[in-house]
């Protein structure tokens, strides 16, 4: 992240002032940023006893804490330049069985937990191998095995699993362990702390990133390219397990196709983000910023109590909007 | 200030819940509160955040609708933290919850009316069946015990794919008919959870010209009730959503009255049948519709 | 063509200023100048393709719309731009006609009728491979011979070639020269740019030198001679090393790399040689000779049929890139922007690329350090003399002998023991070519073995210690010392299929 | 991207072939269609009196002609390189506003037909101009773009549309003017025939390959990129909007959210599609053949009686299968 961000500072402060010009990279880079905190100001306006209070920004991180979640899982599999349609599938399908495992075979908490982490991550090694070994194109492998968990996931159970869950187990998410934030926050933050780190600090997220910029140039120096790929996949995997572990603690039962909703709202954020700082490439800062617009978004305009009908329309609005701003600074900086 | 109530919609474009928002919001208007509505596109995690938001934001009741009791642990834990009280319309009662409804009473009626159509004679049925819906499951299980021993009925069964309900209930059912065509010694039925994907077995009917089957649906929505009129639907049972969501936001008047003295209760309100046979009466004494 | 005041700066790097120059109908009109003195920039104005900053273009006094390549080519503009641009699936023929107007039949494409022309033009530069072969199964001169028909077919009235022979060999070069003089013959005007400064002064009427974006130097033909070019070029003498003092390394210990009977497929029919270690060692041959693919295979990237490797002694086995770079084996490829750079990011990513494990803060922790990084790199910059504004700076901005030096810097690393550079000196100019000689001289004078694979005879005169030729797959001879020079090179690679027969054995 | 992923496929198809080589391309290229047979023919040993009969045929013709045509316009997205995620948002829209044009507005058929066309090219138009002009990646454009659709569809009429509609606007995909074939296969054989044409064998089509094949080789051919791009995407609003339109039809109402689930079945039809034949490129064929595969499969398993959580599996598995037999058969042959 570092390095091409310098590159461009270094280039943009060389240019003789033109005041207009920063603004507008300025704004290219920040466009989605300046979306956000606009939605933030503009709430805190609207509804200045209930949006800008402590209680509801941990409400906002909570709900968004698991698409967060999921989505930095995802931005792993775009930085190398693969697709992942099937974390929804797999988070649904690993709320069920974590569900599953602990009332139907009585596993332990900590166990179950374990193991459906294992299953995840194994189903984004399948993913991996579909796509690197075999060379399916990701769309199709990545479909093809959501919908072939979606199947499995009914087959296993089409009711809800509710009764024999330990209580301990919904106090995962609803517990406050550190300084009263709530556990799922904490978890996101942990994450994707350490999906950043790996992506930008190590030579493994260097190697990401290379194969994911040009992947022959990555092959012919001496990466192996396909290793990598498998590790962003499994990373995919296991990161929409944990969202579905953590979903399934949050409603207290394993429910058929619960995450299947992640899909979507979590390609919105990913991509969102992509218009953050760096034009047009994948990271996890920019995943957590779009992230976080589309739940302040739903947060503020249930608070503002507007029309149903306005939520979608408000949705992808902001979708637009916020990375239009990018874009089109960015085109008139360029030609500026 | 005004009291608010804050609506968790499974989906707040499917007519029933409309309905039922448009029930409980003129109770509430009429007691001088607020309503707010968040949809959420049938995603449970979605209904948790905005009971959670709601519970930020201090409403005075939330009404969450169809999503199972077990589905919104994190939702009821956040508004018993702040002392709301929940009511749910097709939940069940758990801890937390002050009033639900239930949606079994109109599956066995939709069943039974099936049943009492086919007889004993030997009957082929195809059920569209939903499972992530709280709705469905009960409709379901109602459905299930009626069919259940009886040798004269072999169902199949088709889980509906959502979105697309329409479309796949149209090639779901266009498939079953083309294993089971016309001129067959058995009787010939649809029943399915809801209207829409009843709407879209309809058009499959129609596409290939058969008059033999029932079509048994759910909900009573407008447009089932026109494929009733029209001749196209054997039946669809209404179910009184509207007068659900009055007398849901009624007992939750009553349980704050009553405070910590109120016993969770579960609000019933017999459907209707509508067949062709009363759709004008039906339409006469529902004029909304 | 009058080109007034053009001026275009990037991110505040000067790439033209004041370009004043006119190009008159019927002459050939070189453009020189170091990597990155704008030539490309330039060439990119006129063509629509960037929008400069300032000044008018026109052509036969109507002025140029900027910023629209169908502007220029509807003014009867063609253009051989530096880069590869073409439609991989596409066949030849498709790529040749692709956004030139085509004969229709009921709005259908006609493509017997469209094709006249461009069989005509693709017969004119000397392809002899189908029209209809896709030209993702072109090799890279041939698909250059494509680019050039593509320019030919609009019957343009200018044709501007930025570096069209780079890639191609001494007998398509001077077929193309044969074009150029005919076209010129017939009025059109040819806007050349080349590095390779002989056919420059052999070719142009007149030349133009560019120097850090601005115009030094303007002559007209037999007013220049190559040294003075070479000055005005880079503002001073080089000793051009026409002839420096060749080392015949001494044959007796066990060879660096060496290649044993290796073959796959139609291209590589049994080629052995061997590379000792101080040697600059290269492979010449004409486009199509089986060089890249030698090369490919000894990297592991595509699968040997017979044959093996050897290095310093041992059987070399490698499954893949990765099992080859990490036994010491390296590639700088021949397609720089498709095979070798990472476009969107900075130079110190490209270059420390393939050290990423040697750059670890603690050994044993996964940590890239980023002081290590930016150190490398900067250190590999001064010693290359790479232009870039910063280690931080996008690759995607540098010129291409900039680009070059990266790719060859991410090599320079303790790991590397065999090195192969396919055309290493693309698209450099002759101060930078310079540079990476002086590189790749000092890489085998410590013992790294080096392969040099060039299609210019020039170089592998100036630089090689020992040559060894290919045609059609076969080795046809081999050349130490002072039996090098570039007459009995081109011989070589002619050397007609009776005397092929059986491939010669390397001498010892 | 293309460049570099093309530079390793060497040599392949220059070598004198040997009969396995042989074999293996064969099946690398026909690896879905393969697939397809082997389908139909399974199921017509298991469900000989029902599965292979003309009135099946025409049933599954009926039930994959939608999906075919949004397909086939989302193909085109593909073509040059872009996407269009808003595609089944687009036919929910215009099917309940070519309803709504008759029932409220009472528009006649013809009129409320080509208004609703008009519009469905329009929102593609938008999404173009979007993608183009603002520059904006999209996936997120046009989710933005479907999503704020959805919002303006539920505030428009929220109730389906089934009053008022003429007879004759369900006659249209109920009748079967032409020998005795359901309408909506003579129209969509009559869309496909069109866009493969334009695709295949004019010069527009042949930009459009460009410019998805290679971008930069398109421009400095003088190839107008944005226009071409932007032709792709009013294709997809327009077939997207045949799609709703006939859906309408079908169903005799306009109903919110109806087209909703054709993205999904759509981009797994044209990636399927994608592996026939040509290696990684889409064209229309190929969508219909993905398409196909889609609607045999779901036909044959729901006449076989499968239980139901089996067609997913299935769905799935005949997506990794078919893709992944002619993957790898490229794969062998590439090596071999
Ligand atoms: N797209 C770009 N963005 C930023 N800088 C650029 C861009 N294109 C060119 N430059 C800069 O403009 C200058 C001129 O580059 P140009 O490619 O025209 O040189 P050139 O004379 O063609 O060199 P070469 O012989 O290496 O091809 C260089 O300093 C280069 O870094
Ligand atoms: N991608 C390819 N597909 C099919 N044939 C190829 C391909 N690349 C090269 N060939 C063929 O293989 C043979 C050797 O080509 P190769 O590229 O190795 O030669 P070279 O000497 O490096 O020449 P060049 O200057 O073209 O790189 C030639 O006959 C060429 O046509
Ligand atoms: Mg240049
Ligand atoms: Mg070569």
């Amino acid at each position: 992240m570092t390095t091409a961000a310098e590159g461009q500072k270094t280039t943009m402060a060389r240019r003789p002032g033109s005041g207009k010009r920063a603004a507008l990279i300025f704004v290219s880079r920040y466009g989605t940023i300046i979306g956000l905190l606009a939605m933030i100001v503009f709430f805190s306006i609207a509804a200045p006893t209930t949006f800008p209070t402590m209680a509801n920004f941990l409400n906002i991180l909570s709900q968004a804490s698991l698409t967060a979640i999921i989505a930095a899982g995802l931005t792993y599999t775009l930085v190398v330049g693969e697709f992942d349609l099937s974390v929804g599938f797999v988070a649904s399908f690993i709320g069920l069985i974590v569900c599953g495992l602990m009332a139907n075979q009585g596993f332990p908490i900590p166990i179950a937990i374990i193991a459906s982490l294992a299953l995840g991550t194994f189903i984004g090694c399948i993913n991996g191998l579909l796509v690197t070994k075999v060379g399916i194109n990701a769309v199709i492998a990545t479909l093809g095995v959501g919908t072939i968990l979606s199947g499995i996931g009914f087959s296993y159970s089409a009711f809800p699993i509710a009764v024999g869950i330990p209580r301990d187990f919904t106090l995962i998410s609803l517990g406050r362990i550190v300084f009263g934030v709530p556990n799922p926050v904490v978890i996101m933050f942990a994450v994707l702390a350490i999906l950043w780190v790996v992506l930008n600090k190590t030579d493994l997220g260097q190697k990401m990133q290379a194969v994911g910029s040009n992947i022959e140039a990555a092959r012919l120096s001496g990466i192996r390219v396909d290793r990598i790929k498998l590790f962003a996949f499994m990373t995919a995997g296991f990161c929409a397990a944990l969202t579905g572990i953590l979903l399934s603690s949050l409603l207290g039962s394993g429910t058929l196709g619960a995450g299947d909703g992640y899909l979507l709202n979590a390609f919105a954020a990913v991509f969102l983000g992509s218009a953050t700082l760096r034009e047009g490439q994948f990271h996890i800062f920019g995943t957590l910023v779009g992230v976080m617009i589309l739940a302040v978004g739903f947060n503020g305009l249930s608070i503002f109590g507007a029309p149903t009908h306005f939520q979608p329309i408000f949705k992808g609005g902001i979708l637009v909007f916020a990375v239009g701003l990018s874009a089109l600074a960015r085109r008139y900086a360029a030609s500026s | 200030d005004a009291k608010t109530l804050g609506i968790v919609a499974l989906l707040a474009n499917d007519a029933l819940n409309i309905d039922v928002i448009g029930g409980a919001t003129k109770a509430a208007n009429a007691a001088g509160w607020d309503v707010k509505v968040i949809d959420t596109q049938a995603s449970a995690d979605q209904a948790n955040a905005a009971m959670s938001s709601f519970a930020v934001q201090k409403v005075d009741a939330i009404f969450v609708l169809a999503f199972a009791s077990s589905a919104i642990g994190s939702g009821l834990e956040a508004a018993k933290a702040a002392s709301i009280p929940v009511a749910t319309w097709g939940g069940e009662i758990v801890d937390g919850i002050v009033v639900t409804t239930s949606g079994k009473t109109v599956g066995k009626d939709s069943i039974d009316f099936l049943l009492s159509q086919v007889g004993d004679n030997p009957t082929e049925i195809l059920a569209l069946t939903f499972h992530p819906g709280k709705l469905c499951i009960d409709r379901g299980l109602a459905f299930d015990e009626g069919v259940a021993g009886k040798d004269n009925i072999h169902v199949t069964y088709h889980e509906v794919v959502v979105p697309g309900q329409v479309e796949n209930g149209n090639a779901a059912a266009a498939n079953w008919l083309t294993a089971n065509p016309a001129g067959g010694d058995k009787k010939l039925a649809i029943w399915s959870c809801w209207d829409e994907p009843t709407q879209g077995a309809v058009a499959a009917l129609r596409q290939s010209a058969r008059d033999d089957v029932i079509t048994v649906s759910i909900n009573g929505s407008p447009q089932g009730v026109q494929l009733v009129k029209d001749g196209d639907m054997t039946a669809t049972v209404w179910q009184p959503a509207f007068a659900e969501g009055e007398a849901v936001f009624q007992a939750i008047l009553d349980a704050i009255a009553a405070g910590d003295s109120w016993e969770a209760k579960t609000v019933e309100i017999p459907g209707i049948v509508v067949t062709k046979d009363n759709v004008d009466q039906f339409l006469a004494d529902h004029p909304a519709q | 063509m009058q080109i007034r005041g053009v001026e275009k700066q990037f991110a505040g790097e000067v790439a033209l200023r004041d370009i004043n120059l006119d190009i008159r109908r019927g002459e050939v009109h070189g453009l020189v100048g170091a990597n990155g003195a704008g030539k490309s920039t330039l060439i990119r104005c006129i063509a629509g393709v960037t929008v400069p900053d300032r000044g008018t273009i026109t052509i036969d006094g109507t002025e140029l719309r900027h910023g629209s390549p169908r502007a220029s080519e509807a003014a009867g503009l063609a253009f051989i731009h530096q880069e590869l641009n073409l439609v991989p699936h596409f066949s030849a023929l498709e790529n040749i006609l692709l956004g030139a107007p085509k004969a229709t039949r009921l709005l259908l494409i006609d493509w017997k009728t469209s094709g006249i022309a461009a069989r005509a033009a693709a017969e004119r530069v000397g392809i002899r491979f189908p029209l209809e072969t896709r030209v993702s199964e072109l090799s890279v001169a041939e698909r250059w011979l494509v680019m050039i028909s593509k320019a030919l077919v609009r019957r343009a009235n200018l044709i501007a070639m930025d570096e069209p022979t780079a890639s191609l060999s001494a007998a398509e070069s001077e077929q193309l020269f044969r074009i150029i003089r005919d076209l010129a013959g017939d009025g059109v005007a040819i806007l050349y740019v080349s590095h390779r400064l002989d056919e420059v002064l052999d070719l142009c009427d007149r030349i133009t030198v560019l120097r850090d974006g601005a115009i030094v130097d303007r002559e007209v033909r037999g007013k220049l001679d190559k040294k003075g070019l070479v000055r005005a070029i880079i503002g001073h003498d080089v000793g051009h090393g026409e002839q420096r003092e060749r080392r015949v390394v001494p044959r007796d210990g066990t060879p660096v790399f060496a290649a044993r009977g290796v073959a796959r497929g139609e291209a590589v029919k049994g080629v052995s040689f061997e590379v000792y270690p101080g040697e600059v060692f290269a492979l010449g041959g004409l486009v199509g000779s089986g060089r890249t693919e030698v090369a490919r295979l000894a990297i592991g990237a595509d699968k040997l049929e017979a044959g093996h490797f050897e290095m310093n002694g041992a059987r070399l086995d490698v499954a893949d890139e990765a099992e080859a770079v990490s036994k010491g084996l390296a590639l700088v490829p021949e397609e720089r922007r498709a095979q070798g750079m990472l476009l969107d990011q900075s130079v110190a990513f490209n270059i420390n690329l393939a050290s990423l494990l040697q750059l670890r803060s603690v050994p044993g922790l996964p940590f890239v350090s980023a002081g290590k990084a930016r150190g490398r790199a900067e250190h590999l910059m001064k010693q290359l003399a790479v232009k870039a504004p910063g280690a931080g700076a996008k690759i995607s901005g540098l010129s291409g002998g900039n680009q070059q030096k990266t790719m060859i810097a991410r090599w320079l690393r303790p790991g590397t023991k065999v090195l192969i550079l396919d055309e290493p000196s693309r698209g450099v100019d002759v101060g930078a070519r310079e540079e990476i000689h002086g590189a790749i001289r000092d890489l085998a004078r410590n013992g790294v073995g080096i392969i040099v694979i060039s299609s210019d005879v020039e170089e592998l005169a100036i630089l090689a210690d020992r040559v060894v030729v290919l045609r059609e797959g076969h080795v046809t001879g081999e050349l130490v010392g002072d039996e090098i020079s570039e007459a009995r090179i081109i011989e070589l690679s002619y050397m007609h299929g009776s005397e092929i027969g059986e491939p010669m054995e390397a001498k010892g």
